[in-house]
């Protein structure tokens, strides 16, 4: 899980240092707008070392730590889900990538290494988040494999992960788990 | 109020002037170019977006849902009285959420006849529970989920635990009624076709909405009549009382079952008794009421009990009870027990056990009829056989504490 | 949007006015003038309130809530990130509810040091969770409870599952500070005293926030150094940044304690590393720093845990880390034991098992200090003597997800 | 308990054919504002026969029916709560027959007769809501003794009794139990 993948080539050089300076812009026209739609959707800067998940632990949602599944999406276990906190839009009337009826998508995500007990890799997940209704409530999920504080944003999985998305939908109704390649 | 502007100071100027103040031309449009810029809360954070960007192995959309059939439900959780409210789109076929759409405080949700749309008749605060109050009909595209239309109305609904039929759309599909209590009783005309609010109609101290044309509706009144109401298109309403048809003592639930397509009441009485209330030819009949229970069951204690305890299966005519042994008195409760009537002759065709507590029940108009039996305390459906009662599914996690079921093929 | 008009064509036009359009003075004027008209869903019913009043034997009044002292909290519930939530005040003391506040889409709570008023930074959204959103600052006085000011900020508040010291007061309670992260890293200065938004301040890519005087504030960037901010009444702000004091694998939790009045921040890591930061001089000073956990519990997989895992005792200069054994990334499950350090030598003062699964701590700051242990989970607030761990009082029912505990005297 | 007492006199007419007129009057003034911080307490119109509340029955908001108790008033069985339906003020911030810190005063009210198992006396108690305020969520109660349909709107506990309130206020957040007088 240490070799090298085109994602490595993409985000070997970013750190915690990138944001560190001092940003002094003012408002700004909306990039959100430009962005929803597109094909290319911005991931946020990632470094992955050490946060690869592992695949030897108990259920999820406890201190025993993640013991991932491969068979079932709605579950809270499910490998893909290892960083989630919210609800699986599977069980929201979404699926596994994608939103429910209604909602709208965001183009923004966090990310997370996960483990795939099916084939004993590891992927990078860019979590996207199903906006504009209230939180759906059903299939509640809070993962926390790899999820880094605030001031590691791209990683951190408290954020309403909306930004971007159509109408600048910004209440949080669901995730979805879709992958960006193999980790 | 506005997402868009960075000054209140010129935003509070323009509230007051839409509150009762003055304004000049001058500051609004000041005020509308400003309102292009400023952040939305929205925006992709510029410290975080520039470093990388990805394509996708998956590609990630909105879904649609399925086209509705007879056994497209929805289940609306009022949340006991709280100001944010859910109404779940199911399919009844498959057991499956297909979508979760909000309402407000006590929304009221109601589904145009054909399937093609749904909505939602809600009321809001400016600051969560209070502020400003804003009442609207929201109306919702069946498949896409997409809001279609958002009309305006008076800030007079009747806030109420949901009941269906105090909220409903016309034979057509083009309008909607809704009903207020106070300062006195009227019902509000809501063009649906054309997105706009009509008019209050006066009516007299009656309650629930029942259609039987695009200008009459039927209501229940508080002498036990039932008075028919036509609407002509200047607002000019004439009324039509009947006799009492049942007695003081007959307390009538506040939930009956109603069939538009067959203009059926069934309306069940707290002790049992259901009156059949045939409206289809445009008056309203009170040839058929009978007793659920027999005497024996009776002295049993055998009573009405739930929040939604009444169905009307239209083809075959047939009507479901929720009910169960129980004190006097305890009419809302839930109950464990289906009673299947002949509407025509009053004579049970089948009992089922449920062998949970059930608060509301409704059945698919299909041949192979679903009976749809909500717990409001376990906050899930069960889908049950409505001949055998078998469980075909069982749809959990349906908000705080549902209570309503809507269907469109009623 | 108003509760007032009964012609909503006209509204259509004053909203098209204020978002953009153009609008006549004598428009706005006849709107004004319609606008003392039409029902509000509020007056008592006509058709019922004639015929009967009567004085009653008891005399409703509305309470008002005891003087807050050290034990006064509140509790925040962000319901798992739904539109509409809750925040209880809580009388430590006898561990009763005084009264519970309203707020909307991950409402923030804040206090003032003296206890005289509390609030919320908040988002709402006028068709409960989408339409126009609204970011607004509610306060309330800390005994009626009524809302005291209602004041209009730009609509950019960080939406983020809730951390106290993201929004906060400044030493003066005149003034508020609340934490923006798109389009760009901004605080938002609000004008309590004067009931207005002030303006944005450009900070680095930096969070939290934690007010030493007046005009100046520290921040954590994600460099891993703190920034010393500071502003003018221009809007002029002046950065000093120190270097980074925690390794880049030294995680720190989102929520560290915070004494304003003794200049002591309490950071944890995920492992249980426990960073002072001294700011009472003005300065940073990074001079103490301690783990918790020996290295044998290291080994047996103590770690932290918890939504507000940590807790700064003022006057003894005691830090509380909520803690357990656990697997690594288990950072935000609850935990069953307390650890109590001094903060000067980082020695272990004692341990408390809870005997259940809690998500939050905080200590009141009186020489007989109470530990709140709140679990999210069970949604009840557990009130201990923080020396024996004694359970003094239990508070249930706090609403779907309680999280947040929050006192005024930091 | 059929012996006549001083609201038989205000009530002893009314039934439910008072109402039962055509209203067709347009939208009027407020009433609520003018009625608010009075003394006199718009009581509705009521009919009791037949809806005193028994005392010889199990616990509350069971099929088994209404078992009061007089000790505790923050308990749904709480023999004042006997046709209550939502959440009682004791548990929010304010007590039996006060609203919490915060909340509007409703001066209308829906009724019941309720029987006081400590002196055997049943009383006509007037339930007003404490509103301006999402529901509180706490001590959650539904009663229904005397309940009656929605068309006997001043016996009907699924109404939110907010009318005439300060501010407008029509959310509700809880319920005071006061009484009225002997029944």
């Amino acid at each position: 899980m240490l070799e090298k993948t085109k994602f490595d080539q993409v985000f070997e050089s970013l750190s915690r240092t990138i944001a560190g300076r001092t940003s002094r812009r003012g408002f700004i026209g909306k990039v959100g707008t430009a962005l929803a739609g597109v094909a290319l959707v911005p991931l946020l800067p990632v470094d992955r070392r050490g946060r690869v998940s592992r695949s030897a632990h108990a259920a999820s949602g406890t201190r025993e730590g993640w013991k991932p599944q491969d068979n079932d999406p709605s579950q809270c276990d499910y490998w893909r889900h290892c960083s989630i906190d919210g609800n699986i839009c599977d069980c929201c009337g979404g699926s596994l990538t994608n939103c429910p009826p209604g909602t709208k998508l965001s183009p923004s995500s966090w990310v997370a290494s996960c483990y795939n007990p099916g084939d004993k890799q590891s992927y990078l997940i860019a979590y996207r988040d199903c906006c504009g209704k209230n939180v759906c409530g059903r299939c509640g999920c809070l993962n926390t494999e790899g999820e880094l504080p605030v001031y590691r944003p791209e990683f951190a999985n408290d954020i309403i992960w909306c930004f971007g998305a159509e109408d600048d939908a910004m209440t949080y109704h669901c995730t979805i788990s879709p992958i960006v390649g193999k980790a | 109020m506005t997402h868009v502007h960075s000054t209140p100071e010129l935003l509070a100027k323009y509230r007051a002037a839409l509150l009762g103040g003055v304004a000049s031309l001058s500051l609004l449009v000041a005020g509308a170019a400003y309102a292009q810029q400023g952040p939305s809360g929205a925006e992709v954070p510029k410290h975080l977006d520039e470093k990388a960007t990805s394509q996708l192995e998956d590609d990630p959309q909105i879904l649609s849902a399925s086209t509705p059939d007879s056994r497209r439900i929805y289940i609306t959780d009022p949340a006991h009285f709280a100001v944010a409210t859910q109404t779940f789109t199911i399919d009844g076929n498959e057991g499956k959420v297909l979508s979760i759409t909000d309402g407000g405080f006590l929304a009221n949700p109601f589904a145009a006849t054909d399937g093609s749309y749904f909505g939602l008749a809600s009321t809001v605060y400016s600051r969560v529970s209070h502020g400003k109050r804003d009442d609207y009909i929201e109306v919702y595209d069946a498949k896409t989920h997409d809001v279609i239309a958002d009309i305006d109305i008076p800030e007079s609904r009747f806030l109420v635990g949901t009941y269906p039929w105090m909220t409903t759309v016309t034979p057509d599909n083009k309008s909607l009624l809704f009903y207020q209590f106070t300062p006195s009783p009227q019902v509000g005309l809501v063009d649906i076709e054309n997105k706009k609010f009509v008019r209050m109609l006066d009516v007299p101290d009656c309650y629930h909405i029942f259609p039987t044309s695009n200008d009459t509706f039927f209501m229940h009144c508080r002498n036990g009549s039932m008075a028919k109401i036509t609407f002509d298109k200047d607002g000019k309403v004439d009324v039509k009382q009947t006799e009492a048809f049942h007695s003081e003592s007959e307390y009538l639930i506040n939930t009956p079952a109603f069939s538009m397509k067959a203009g059926q009441i069934a309306w069940p009485t707290y002790e049992g008794k259901i009156f059949m209330i045939d409206v289809s030819s445009g008056e309203a009949k009170f040839g058929k009421h009978f007793d659920v229970f027999s005497d024996e069951e009776k002295a049993d204690n055998w009573r009405t009990g739930g929040w939604l305890p009444v169905a009307y299966h239209r083809n075959s005519g047939q009507v479901y009870l929720l009910a169960d042994q129980r004190a006097k008195w305890t009419h809302k409760y839930s109950s464990q027990f289906v009673f299947v009537h002949d509407a025509k002759t009053g004579k049970r065709i089948r009992k089922i056990e449920l062998g949970r507590d059930i608060d509301s029940i409704a059945v698919s108009q299909d041949d192979k009829p679903q009976l749809y039996a909500l717990s409001t305390g376990e906050k899930t459906l069960y889908i049950l056989d409505a001949e055998t009662g078998k469980e075909l599914h069982k749809v959990p996690e349906l908000g705080h504490g549902p209570q309503v079921i809507v269907a469109h093929d009623n």
